[in-house]
């Protein structure tokens, strides 16, 4: 199963639980999984029908471009992050 | 910036009958490189403007030791620095003239605009307070001299009426054994307006190294540039070392009344008069001594 | 030359004279201000002379009456937008947030913040019409600090702004971040050495020599055009388009040459608000900021408190660190102090951290990108006390840090590890130059060590490469070239064509012209618009190679193409140069032309380390710079000429930072220094020659292995030069710019205090 | 509004006339009026420079000038530097040193370098710098600025000239 790495502040919604396992095949899959688990997640990570703006996605050390469609494998690593701007 | 006329009179009198003719509303412009920002920045709104530059007369700058010098008050300041006499009878004044802003900026501005534009922090007139400056005033009822620490009254204004125009400055011949220096503090190395100015000029006795004559200029430490009276006299008579140097650093601290702002707080710039006072004191002093080879 | 990376480059690493090189030494490059149209008019804003306050009314009657005067316009001129956060440009922007700084609807919250705007046949009488607009303002307290706005009972700027965190209140906090690692007290606990310190920055401007433009105009078939200097032509297209109410399509955006940027000039200020009153009066609209509006209502970067706990073994081995950081937004949400806690302690591995970040709405101008944004900042924190706690342990600055770098695969300030970076081969590299081992003596002086992360970034770019019947080609792009990217640009195309740079014509292109491409930021443009710019090079190579096989009559796979000449194994008589096969694109199917469009993943973050030698005025607290090293992990060097002037730009703009640019406003709120007298950026005689060192780890997953090289380089330098006056003076300075007031003070604090000790002793 | 008066002027050697209202600087003059937009408008204060040029031989910042100042004056701006041979020797050593960046400051740095040169061919590094403290440049920490005009016054003196 894919791992995903709960944001310190987003931990509220985990009962402190830092690494979640969850399953799906792409990052919109996987929210609907975590929002399963743990009613919640969904509108802290999705606004109508995309991911926040002012959020990325790692995964597997990557940084996502492909929003909700962006591939999931069973090894992977997901990551919450602040979006940053540079000059 | 608003509308103006623009008038460019090539004699003194041409200029002063504009000014009598206009009184409030002319503003005459040397350099320009205070009034030209002043005028875009509407804090002064003159609708004619009256440029000296083309007054032959005003752009004059002559020296002999017999008469001293002569320093026609649109004269650019790159200028004070291109002359060797300056260079080497007036070193404190010309460096003065030499920190005015950047070479594009001295090549306009005036040593005479320098202060007649009245601003506390000029770099020009604690070095002309120093070399007991005088100006040469002219106006409808004839002419007057005012001492360059008695020509600023408040900042932005001088003792100069609507109709009267500053024509030149005048400075006595430098005494073998006399020399001046100027020091200014500020942030960077070049291009920002004077945090604390000192101007120094002494005559000594190189028989007993005694003071016979000092005279220390204050700028951005008051409402006007400021001569430091206690401080130059308590020199005189004395042996310029570190204690006597030490008693006029603490008078021209006295004598300060600076202001906080977003230049300097008041306190730093007491403290700086302070040791402005002491090596500008010290550089003319060694140039005092060193004169005798002239 | 050999590449680091193992690859034999033939153009890239050298340095050609850059292809829009004539243009700019002799007058001819056109910028943004230097468009003009027969029959133009011109536009003026009027801004608010207060910090804040309610707009209770706005009367235009006099202004409209003024003889020239084409059109006034005020926020009612323009749709009002709603809460909407989008992602436009680099960075998610909430549209009535930005419509509302443009021209502000009920409140003006900062000096200087426009609302209203004046348009007239000549900027005299647009500047007189402005004056003669009557505003009646209710004045609001000023919130000028993140202390005052984050305070119970604050007065509130944004009263849509509510914090969710705690009851769902008004509040002037627009965000919370927190980053967690490890057991923070426990951390500390096996510290031998623990430093805590609070530290203040001032907030900065970018200080770009060209004031924003822009020329526009509206045609009768609701199209319109914008000519402007921007670092995104794109970002203004779609931000024009959303807050003039017209549709994006309707809209093409020209870039001009660009006076500088550095991040300021990511986002839009006039170009709506000119191709609006293009629309009114159906003229071409011209509008330039004085430099005044510049520094009062552009975006500077954000002033910040820090708190910084950070704790090592006696070794000298980084256990723990504790952070608490608030920044500055300005009057709208959107400060980089996300990008501040995650640079903060990003180049040391450190087991047990806490990491609490603020975004603060204060009534000073919005804040916008600056190089690195948020990183200069927070390196003044921790590179400072890192310095402390490698000087209580006795090990070398350099070495301190050697011993705690991040490699590949730590874990990032955010999770995600690491991949190849050359942190530790920067503070390498520094130990073994002239600078480091030189000795520096003398009273009052000290050298100063600190170093810098920055991620990097990388969206989205077009490229298309034209290859000409003599064999030269013509490369289009849609990323603003401000400090010689374009030059970098072709010489990657001719390293994949196997020509000469100069055989390459790089043009930057408006938004009809080439496919979307991001803004040039984040330091993406050389890397990531390289990437484009690569695979259309070899797209038109790929093409070569099919006209090569329908002469030779082979197979496409069985062609070679290397160093500019065609060849292939099956027949060693046949070879053709690009040339040759130029002269033959006619027959063989036309003209060839390479393209390609990327959205590129994880670019190579960078790392600097920066060395400076001060010498400090005891009697005066002015600090002078005798010698400054920045040494740059750059992955590999496009054009290693502008590759340095980066490196020396940012360091002169952190020195800067480092010693007399700040913001200075006054009790009631407003700018007291709002030009380049008062707000003093280094000049020439304020800097030394800056000595860069070019260090080449190769970025992974890079065709050529470049990372971004334009920002890194202000992160080191603040606390390298706080470093090096804590050498020289023994005073650890916690407020940025370390003005001479500030010193002085602290240096007579010390000495007072060395006395009255003394004293106490009897001595 | 005052009405605008003929100024005749001597503009990168060529007599030149234009019209000018009282209030409108040279700067204006130069971009507006004769379609001159090499010298930059940074600042309106005179500390930015990027509006410098050479008026009877020395530099000046143009927005600080009057244009109605320009009357039987000698000016000579960025569009001026270049010759039929080609490039002025300090053009060509700023694009060999890769002195710019953005370039918007690049006019003002050429001509302030030029008034130098023209009077001290031989300046040391020292007064290279304060000859130029006048002119801000924000992209480049002035190095390669520094030894471009230090090359160029290398090379005038060598009595070479480029192109």
């Amino acid at each position: 199963m894919a791992i995903v790495v709960v944001p310190a502040l987003l931990r509220k919604l985990t009962d402190g639980v830092e690494r979640v396992p969850v399953t799906g095949r792409n990052l919109g899959q996987v929210i609907e999984d975590l929002e399963r688990q743990f009613p919640g997640f969904r509108e802290q990570l999705v606004q109508n029908g995309e991911m926040k703006p002012s959020i990325a996605v790692s995964i597997d050390g990557e940084m996502g471009t492909g929003g909700l469609l962006d591939r999931v494998k069973d090894s992977s690593e997901i990551f919450f992050i602040p979006a940053i701007g540079g000059g | 910036m608003h509308a103006i006329n623009y008038e460019a009179p090539t004699t003194v009198d041409q200029a002063l009958k504009l000014l009598a003719a206009h009184g409030e509303k002319a503003r005459a412009i040397c350099g320009g490189t205070d009034l030209i920002i002043q005028l875009r920045a509407g804090v002064r709104r003159p609708e004619h403007v009256v440029d000296l530059k083309n007054i032959a007369d005003m752009r004059k700058l002559s020296f002999s030791l017999q008469h001293g010098l002569r320093l026609g008050a649109a004269v650019p300041a790159i200028e004070l620095h291109e002359s060797a006499d300056m260079r080497r009878y007036y070193p404190g004044l010309t460096e003065a003239a030499h920190l005015i802003g950047s070479l594009q900026i001295q090549s306009r501005a005036s040593v005479g605009g320098n202060l007649c534009n009245g601003s506390p922090a000029a770099d020009t007139t604690p070095a002309l307070i120093a070399l007991a400056a005088k100006g040469r005033v002219v106006g409808p009822k004839g002419e007057r001299m005012v001492a360059a620490e008695d020509f600023c009254v408040s900042p932005g204004r001088t003792v100069l009426n609507p109709d009267e125009l500053l024509v030149d400055l005048q400075i006595a011949a430098p005494s073998g054994h006399s020399s001046d220096a100027y020091l200014r503090f500020i942030p960077r190395n070049e291009m920002d307006i004077a945090v604390v100015g000192v101007g120094v000029a002494v005559t000594i006795d190189p028989a007993d190294d005694r003071c016979i004559d000092a005279r220390i200029g204050l700028g951005a430490v008051g409402p006007t540039p400021i001569f430091a009276k206690e401080a130059s006299a308590t020199l005189v008579g004395k042996k310029l070392d570190a204690a006597a140097i030490d008693k006029a650093a603490q008078l021209a601290i006295a004598v300060s009344s600076p202001i906080d702002d977003m230049r300097g707080t008041a306190e730093f710039r007491r403290h700086v008069v302070g040791v402005l006072t002491r090596r500008t004191l010290a550089i003319a002093i060694e140039r005092a001594r060193s004169a005798s080879s002239r | 030359m050999a590449a680091s990376n193992g690859k034999n480059f033939k153009v890239i690493g050298t340095r050609p004279i850059r292809h829009d090189g004539v243009d700019k030494v002799t007058g001819r490059a056109k910028y943004g201000a230097d468009y003009a149209f027969p029959d133009m008019l011109f536009g003026k804003m009027l801004r608010s002379p207060y910090a804040h306050a309610r707009i209770k009314s706005i009367n235009t009657d006099k202004a409209k009456a003024l003889p020239g005067v084409m059109a006034v316009m005020t926020a009612a001129d323009l749709p009002d937008l709603p809460d909407r956060v989008e992602s436009a440009g680099e960075a998610p922007i909430n549209v009535a947030h930005l419509t509302q700084n443009l021209m502000a609807r009920d409140k003006v919250l900062y000096n200087g913040h426009a609302l209203a705007a004046v348009c007239a046949t000549s900027p005299h009488i647009a500047e007189e019409a402005v004056a003669l607009i009557e505003v009646d303002y209710e004045i609001l307290p000023p919130v000028m600090t993140v202390e005052e706005a984050m305070k119970p009972g604050a007065t509130i700027l944004l009263p849509n702004l509510r914090n969710k965190e705690e009851g769902d209140k008004q509040t002037n906090v627009a965000s919370h971040l927190q980053f967690k690692r490890g057991d923070v007290a426990e951390g500390f606990k096996s510290a031998d050495y623990v430093v805590e310190r609070e530290f203040k920055t001032a907030m900065v401007h970018q200080g770009y020599i060209e004031p924003h433009n822009a020329v526009a105009m509206y045609n009768s078939d609701g199209k319109g055009t914008i000519w402007c200097s921007t670092q995104g032509t794109f970002a203004v297209r779609g931000l024009s388009a959303a807050v003039a109410g017209i549709p994006e399509q309707d809209i093409k955006v020209v870039p001009a040459e660009i006076g500088g940027g550095f991040g300021g000039k990511l986002t839009i200020y006039l170009e709506p608000i000119a191709l609006v009153f293009s629309k009114m009066t159906g003229k071409p609209v011209k509008m330039v900021m004085s430099r005044a509006d510049v520094l009062r209502a552009t975006g500077p970067t954000s002033g910040s408190t820090i708190r910084c706990k950070m704790g090592c073994t006696k070794d000298g081995k980084l256990v723990a660190a504790q952070v608490w950081m608030a920044y500055e937004a300005g009057a709208y949400p959107g400060s980089p102090v996300g990008a501040g806690a995650m640079t903060i302690i990003a180049p040391y591995v450190i087991p047990n951290m806490i990491i609490d970040a603020y975004d603060v709405v204060v009534n000073r101008p919005k804040t916008a990108a600056y190089r690195a944004p948020g990183a200069t900042n927070a390196a003044m924190a921790s590179e400072t006390i890192i310095d402390e706690l490698a000087e209580m342990c006795g090990i070398d600055p350099a070495d301190f840090r050697l011993q705690n770098a991040v490699a590949e695969g730590a874990a990032q300030t955010a999770g995600p590890p690491y991949k190849k970076i050359g942190f530790v081969e920067t503070l390498e590299a520094l130990k073994n130059t002239p600078h480091y081992k030189s000795k520096l003596e003398g009273p009052y002086r000290g050298r100063g060590v600190a170093s810098g992360f920055w991620f990097n970034i990388g969206l989205q770019s077009s490229a298309v490469v034209n290859l000409h019947g003599d064999g030269t080609a013509s490369l289009v792009i849609g990323s603003i070239d401000i400090g010689g990217t374009r030059a970098a640009q072709a010489m990657v195309a001719a390293e994949v064509l196997g020509i000469g740079a100069l055989d390459v014509r790089p043009q930057v292109a408006d938004t009809d012209t080439i496919g979307y491409t991001d803004v040039t930021g984040g330091s993406r443009t050389a890397v990531t618009t390289g990437v484009a710019v690569f695979q259309a090079a070899e797209d038109a190579v790929r093409q070569l190679k099919e006209r090569a096989a329908k002469l030779w009559e082979k197979k496409p796979e069985e062609i070679a193409y290397t160093d500019g000449v065609l060849s292939t194994a099956a027949d060693p008589s046949k070879k053709l140069t690009l040339k040759e096969i130029a002269k033959q694109f006619a027959r063989t199917g036309g003209p060839i032309t390479g393209r390609a469009n990327v959205n590129v993943r994880g670019v190579g973050p960078s790392f600097a380390t920066t060395c400076v030698d001060v010498e400090v005025d005891p009697d005066t607290g002015k600090v002078k710079i005798l010698r400054a090293t920045c040494v740059q992990d750059v992955g590999k060097a496009l054009h290693p000429s502008y590759v340095e002037g980066q490196i020396q730009g940012g360091t002169a703009q952190g020195i800067g930072w480092a010693l007399n640019e700040e913001y200075v406003y006054d009790d009631k709120g407003i700018l007291r220094n709002f030009g380049l007298l008062d707000y003093r950026m280094p000049t020439c005689l304020d800097l030394p020659e800056i000595e860069t060192v070019l260090v080449e780890v190769p970025a992974p997953g890079h065709p050529i292995g470049s990372r971004g090289v334009g920002e890194v380089p202000i992160v080191p330098p603040v606390a390298a030069v706080a470093n090096a006056i804590a050498r020289a003076t023994g005073i650890r300075m916690e407020v940025a710019p370390m003005s001479p007031p500030r010193l002085l003070k602290a240096l007579l604090k010390k000495r007072n205090g060395a006395d009255s000790q003394a004293a106490a002793a009897g001595r | 509004m005052a009405k605008k008066t003929v100024i005749e002027t001597t503009l990168n050697g060529e007599v030149t006339e234009f019209l000018c209202e009282p209030r409108e600087s040279l700067l204006e003059a130069l971009r507006d009026t004769l379609g001159l937009t090499g010298s930059k408008e940074g600042c309106l204060t005179g500390d930015c420079g990027a509006c410098t040029v050479v008026i009877d031989g020395r530099a000046a910042c143009s927005c600080l000038v009057f244009a109605v100042e320009a009357q039987g004056k000698k000016i000579e701006t960025i569009e001026g530097l270049a010759s039929r041979e080609g490039l002025h020797v300090l053009q060509q050593k700023f694009l060999e040193h890769a002195s710019l960046q953005c370039g918007i400051c690049t006019p003002g740095f050429l001509m302030s370098s030029k008034a130098l040169l023209d009077r001290n061919p031989n300046p040391t590094e020292a007064e290279i710098r304060y000859a130029l403290a006048g002119n801000l440049c924000r992209c480049t920490g002035y190095d390669k600025i520094v030894r471009a005009v230090v090359d160029a016054a290398k090379t005038l003196n060598s009595g070479a000239r480029a192109a």
